[in-house]
């Protein structure tokens, strides 16, 4: 699965994810994304993979470009510098639930609020992965793991009405189980310009296998403009517990002013 | 002897005690005398007790004294807390319309109203008084006060001719002299900063507001345009330092500036920078601690927690200025230093370096320009890790043709891919490290790290750093005792304090905290500090009072 | 205007707020409803009061109540570790909105989440006024400052609609000059069950003084059930930039489950 | 001789051989062994290679060892790392469905299939092979099944059985006897914190999940209603750290804990905890870094961090364990010392000390009582730092009646209200602390702070600590050496360790980092290191490698 692209995206790293893992799906998509960029004419030279720290980052080991892995939960804010230096590059962040909404929240809603021109890609699988599947914000309350073996007691957070709320420009939920869609919500993530958000469903099969759940349950939702209520609503069709649905796609877009364009203006003479 | 005058101006917050100051010691630097601005200010916006002392003295660097010749008081309080400093035969200049004190009475308030001026120009008229009791021209006077009143100037200068016109000098009054020196430029140790780094190629200045290093970002943000520079404020500390890593990460130079409770929080991005080998320069300006502590005060307080950054093995630069020049000086060397080893360094200095006010020579602008780091050729396949002699792997950063640039906190191999199961190759890596960390103590060792002052023969040393270094080599030259003064303190240099402290048969170290940390320091390193003198109220030491507890 | 309570609630500590700061207010209204909150029964010593690092913290030196004043940012998670420790103490944050939206955000957004039984009086005066002004996340685009003094190019984010997408169950605004309002909300969210969330329109004379622009557009909404959607609508009456009309009272409220009540479960035998 | 036994077992991830490990220990326990059990994984969850070490030694805590005796291999990869540490005459036990080798096949596959087992029961299979082939009776290796294996009981059992039945011991092959010894108690260096801070009184426990300081989270976890300690996880460290210190202050005896890049976000809070002595107590555990550097190895480089843990003038208490007698009694005394204090305490704890599983005697559990604080009369007015002899200010918690319980990170007068005006009142807040550190000092004087071991006349000493003291010990007692163990770190045992070295002419120092950090702080003691053997490949000493490097 890992070796269908042509511009020679692999790596030698074994690859040390969970056989049947959704994070597969991610990188497939990913790379073909990229295939899809660099065909379209950008230098592969200048894209840039921000990894965080949990299973979900391994994946700039398993890719063959430019890369930077610094400290759990910084990797948006570590994201920020480095377009902010180099505007010219294209910067994908990939990060984790636990990364991105319990020890790094902070920076997700500020580089949402500012609209830096990142693309944040969020590997949802719903608990902190690599260190044995405890809670996070976005898990179902009830969730028995080994800090909450009776059951976690916290309700779930929903990180796309958080991302409504902080004024994130691009806001979309894709799946790791469907590629074509994933890899096209990438490449729409990388034309909109600023910051976008896209929440990737991503089942650990390990800890949280919940592949059976999430095939019922998503479809394509419609490709069309939302106001800020509609997307709301689209959004409310599922609160991270039980649903009927729930939606994939893009759920809200809107062009707001980009940071790194305005802040560049204060220092050109 | 040298000349030397210190005048005291204060008054409640939003009255303009520290603008005075910077005028008065203008007026002082315009006729050759060396300054040193102390300022004492609480943590609040209006109100409270302001104010600044100014030392003006021919030749060199200043310390604050004991007593002061003249007290300009905008207030009342102000006389109650100075009027005990003032030398015998000091004059008091105080505003007469809210004060009765036995000195030269200002009718300030009154001058004020009559030439429809702003109530804070009261101090204007105060300084107009000074300038005139103490033979300061008008011409002098009238052009400072262009200089530094940009605003209202018209009314201002209304305002200091009438007072100036109004006051009589006191009979045997004090005439200030010209001195043989030239005007030096005034300018605090956190303005210093703001230009070594930027002479040394800064590009992004990202920080979170913390008292006592916030005015280098003020500084630095209000002349974006003219410098070059971005001065990006962030959310906090951790997206600050994590924004520096990735913009150095991706070739610019960046640099942070905090205090202590700011700098707590980057210690994890401390370890980071020293694993992925991503420069980062920190300046970390001491205000007294723990925790929020006394915040707008002074002390030397996280020498060792400075020292000691962050977890696991590495090395890092460590130095720590005592005035502007040496600020300048310094940061412009930690950035190149932290470029040219790919390597956490980090200016030390303190609330009364950063926030006070020396003279400095414009020579010093000369001591710092951008040095290039090790970029890779081109050559063969790029490796960010790669393993050579030296510890040093070549940086490319991306965008570059035909690298592939990956940067990691995991353990790495030579391309930058994790390793957690050759234990051979995390041996290697950390041997690449250590082999970087030698060269590193080198450079240490070949800078010029530790300065010695006053009476190289004496057997008798006073050891002082950052802020208490000035006292302390004021105080030694009044005593005819050495003073040694490190100020890269990382990697330490050992050679050169060896030598420095050759044949020394007494060490005093004096510091601004309560358990004596660069004595910790020394005897970590084989130096025995036979005396300690430690101040932790707050205050600066006097030199007056560095010199008693050296005697005692 | 310090000294109009009956139980004892004044310090000897001098107050160095500037003349005319919006603080006295929050002040005196949070004396009146701790002089009711006593009145009806409640002990005294079992209030606390929670300080944060900025001028509007100073409270706690101005009241003669239980406080503790740690760190900047730091004040809503201090605040919960108090409750946990005992939940029969009534636990109030003062924070700024530095604190609160900028250093401290992830405690924000996720005691709001759990639901911890705290209730969070954000003085809002839209920049960091004890350090000399600085911008805030919550400063209108454009502010100039001493960190933005070619004025701030980021555009503020909502702190209630923030609370909202964080599932805050009690949602108000009040403002400093209003003192019987926001006396009473200080009340209700006393009573509400659970966490509380009052942001108070706090004036700064010395930096940011837009006592007439409030004055001009503060109005009290009507006191009545409001769905999610209907408080969003309500809450974008203003953005934080201009607007006509700017909201004041109870915003939103909802009960859900008590953190604290739902943990200390685990531990009864 | 003392007899002792090695046994490595090692799979892929998912695999069970961790659970084998401790099963394989039990036996030996039973018997009366001495047990540790290295754990060595990687970050990662399923594939890889797993294996544990397990140690069974005649009497007392036992160190990893270069050669083995057994080694189980359920997969292939295994056979490949560890044949070569096979003795001479050392026996291999191997999935013979799987592996072509020497020694011992058991057809684990075909016989959990046969019995409709779950693949993982292959481990089971053999362990009972081993079991079979040392001699273990069944009774013995039933019992200890059951004790082990709750679920699945039965089919587990049925594999043992039949594996037992099936293997035939190797003609003259080893047969374990029994000791003298009773059978210890099996337990993880943080199982035995979690033990020990729960009798020290700890009510709350705050972590935010990072290796290898998870796992005493879990243990809490999963038996709070037991305990009766809360267990909770929160949404990151500078949140932990702050909910602490809030519990700490409204009257629960609170600790968290975390890893070097955690602690780094706890250091404001240690230094706030110093500032408004609030007790707090922090377990640091050790992992290979910089940054995330090799995040399931051990390491020892996060001393001189530990020991300088935030801004500003402070003390604190840090203790480092060995085992997990150690890390009982220690957590549980540094909880205790930081609600005396009301000051910071860490434990300074590492990878292979948490993780490794020590037996140990059920009598250590006396050494630990909850001690009471110094509570406030109820006398006079309540003043949260009243100025007192000693340093110390009782304490009163919100809710007491009569009290206004104010405590603040700002310096502040006795009543706990911010001071910044009055210079004397913040020396005295100050000195009344320094009054309190000088007690500390004595108290950590007073406690047993340093162990000696080996050859007590010998002038050579080997000083080790943490999880390198066991190997230090143990190649001190082959060697005829002596060894100190110094486990109070701060405040320095300085008396105590100048008794330890007195004497000494050459002073060897062991540690798990790249340069030498107990090294740096006994120098900064005045006690100059001859030698340092450092180690740093992401490996624990194992003794016959420690005692070679000693002796060169
Ligand atoms: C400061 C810090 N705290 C904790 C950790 C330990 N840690 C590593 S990965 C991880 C959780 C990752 O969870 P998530 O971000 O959801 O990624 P996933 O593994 O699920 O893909 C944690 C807590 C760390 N490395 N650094
Ligand atoms: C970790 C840390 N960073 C920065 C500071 C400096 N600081 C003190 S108060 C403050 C801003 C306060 O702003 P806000 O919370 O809005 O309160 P206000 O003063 O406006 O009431 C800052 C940045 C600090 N004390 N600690
Ligand atoms: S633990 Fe879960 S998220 Fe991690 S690699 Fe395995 S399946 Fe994927
Ligand atoms: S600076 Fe602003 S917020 Fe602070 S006390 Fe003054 S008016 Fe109030
Ligand atoms: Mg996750
Ligand atoms: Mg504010």
């Amino acid at each position: 699965m890992e070796k269908q692209t042509n511009n020679n995206l692999d790596t030698k790293s074994p690859n040390t994810w969970c056989p049947g893992c959704g994070n597969f799906g991610i990188l497939t998509a990913f790379k073909q994304a990229v295939d899809e960029i660099i065909k379209n004419g950008f230098d592969k030279e200048k894209i840039v993979v921000v990894g965080d720290i949990g299973c979900n980052s391994k994946i700039a080991d398993y890719l063959n470009l430019n890369s930077i892995v610094g400290l759990h939960g910084r990797s948006i804010a570590t994201a920020e510098g480095v377009k902010l230096a180099n505007s010219g590059l294209k910067v994908f962040v990939f990060i984790g639930d636990g990364a991105g909404l319990d020890e790094g929240v902070s920076h997700l809603v500020h580089a949402a609020k500012r609209n830096s021109n990142i693309k944040v890609i969020l590997h949802n699988n719903r608990l902190f992965a690599l260190t044995t599947g405890q809670f996070t914000a976005v898990s179902p309350k009830g969730l028995k793991s080994v800090s909450t073996p009776f059951g976690s007691i916290e309700e779930p957070i929903n990180p796309l009405k958080l991302m409504l709320s902080s004024d994130a420009g691009f806001i979309a939920r894709g799946y790791s189980a469907k590629l074509e869609q994933l890899k096209n919500l990438i490449l729409a993530a990388d034309k909109h310009k600023g910051f976008a958000f896209i929440e990737v469903l991503q089942p650990c099969v390990s800890f949280f296998n919940n592949i059976e759940f999430y095939n019922e349950r998503v479809y394509e939702a419609e490709n069309k403009n939302r106001t800020e209520a509609e997307a709301l609503e689209l959004i409310n069709q599922w609160d991270y517990a039980d649903a009927e649905k729930i939606p994939l796609g893009i759920i809200f877009q809107k062009q707001r002013p980009v940071f790194e364009e305005d802040i560049l203006k204060l220092i050109v003479k | 002897m040298k000349k030397e005058y210190s005048v005291i101006i204060g008054g409640a917050a939003g009255q303009g005690s520290r603008k005075a100051g910077l005028i008065i010691a203008k007026l002082f630097n315009k006729l050759g005398y060396g300054i040193y601005i102390y300022e004492d200010y609480q943590s609040l916006i209006r109100g409270g007790h302001n104010f600044s002392q100014v030392t003006a003295a021919e030749g060199g660097s200043v310390n604050k004294k004991e007593k002061i010749d003249f007290l300009l008081a905008l207030d009342k309080k102000t006389i109650e807390r100075h009027k005990d400093k003032l030398k015998k035969g000091g004059v008091i200049f105080f505003n007469s319309d809210r004060i009765q004190e036995q000195g030269i009475g200002i009718a300030a308030d009154k001058i004020v109203k009559e030439l429809n001026g702003l109530p804070i120009m009261a101090n204007i008229a105060l300084i107009a008084g000074l300038a005139k009791g103490i033979g300061i021209t008008w011409d002098v006077l009238e052009k400072i006060l262009k200089e530094e009143l940009g605003k209202e100037i018209e009314k201002n200068l209304s305002v200091a001719k009438k007072a100036y016109t109004e006051v009589l000098p006191p009979a045997g009054g004090t005439k200030i002299e010209k001195t043989k020196y030239a005007p030096g430029i005034l300018m605090t140790g956190n303005e210093a900063i703001a230009l070594g780094l930027k002479t040394a190629g800064l590009d992004i200045y990202f920080a979170y507001p913390m008292t006592p290093a916030s005015s280098i970002l003020h500084y630095l943000a209000a002349r974006q345009k003219e410098l070059g520079v971005l001065a990006v404020q962030s959310e906090n500390e951790i997206a600050v330092a994590s924004e520096a890593i990735g913009a150095a990460y991706a070739g610019k130079r960046s640099a942070v500036g905090t205090s202590g409770g700011g700098f707590a929080l980057m210690t994890e991005t401390v370890s980071l920078a020293a694993q992925a080998e991503i420069p980062f320069m920190a300046i970390n300006s001491q205000r007294m601690g723990p925790a929020t502590g006394v915040p707008t005060y002074g002390a030397q307080s996280d020498l060792l927690f400075t020292l000691n950054p962050g977890h696991g093995d590495f090395e890092k630069f460590i130095a720590a200025p005592s005035n502007a020049e040496e600020s300048f000086y310094w940061s412009g060397k930690l950035l190149n230093l932290a470029w040219k080893y790919q390597t956490p360094a980090i200016l030390l200095t303190d609330k009364d370096v950063s926030e006070g006010t020396f003279s400095i020579d414009k020579d010093i602008f000369k001591s710092v320009k951008k040095e290039k780091e090790l970029i890779w050729s081109g050559k063969g396949e790029y490796q960010r890790y790669k393993i050579t002699q030296s510890g040093l792997s070549p940086l490319a950063y991306p965008g570059t043709k035909n690298a592939v640039v990956k940067a990691n906190s995991y353990e790495h191999i030579e391309a930058g891919i994790s390793e957690e199961v050759d234990k051979q190759a995390i041996e290697a890596m950390q041997n690449k490290r250590l082999a970087k960390f030698a060269l590193m103590q080198k450079e240490a060792d070949a800078i010029g790290a530790v300065k010695i002052f006053g009476n190289k023969k004496s057997k008798t040393v006073v050891v002082a750093w950052g802020s208490t270094a000035v006292a302390a080599r004021e105080a030694a030259e009044k005593l005819g005792i050495k003073m040694v003064q490190p100020i890269l303190i990382s990697p330490f240099p050992l050679k050169q304090m060896k030598k420095a402290l050759n044949g020394a048969s007494k060490i005093i170290c004096a510091e601004t905290n309560s358990t004596g940390q660069m004595a910790t320091v020394l005897a970590g390193h084989g130096f025995k500090v036979d005396k300690k003198i430690l101040k932790y109220d707050a205050q600066l030491f006097s030199t007056e009072e560095l010199a008693r507890l050296i005697k005692n």
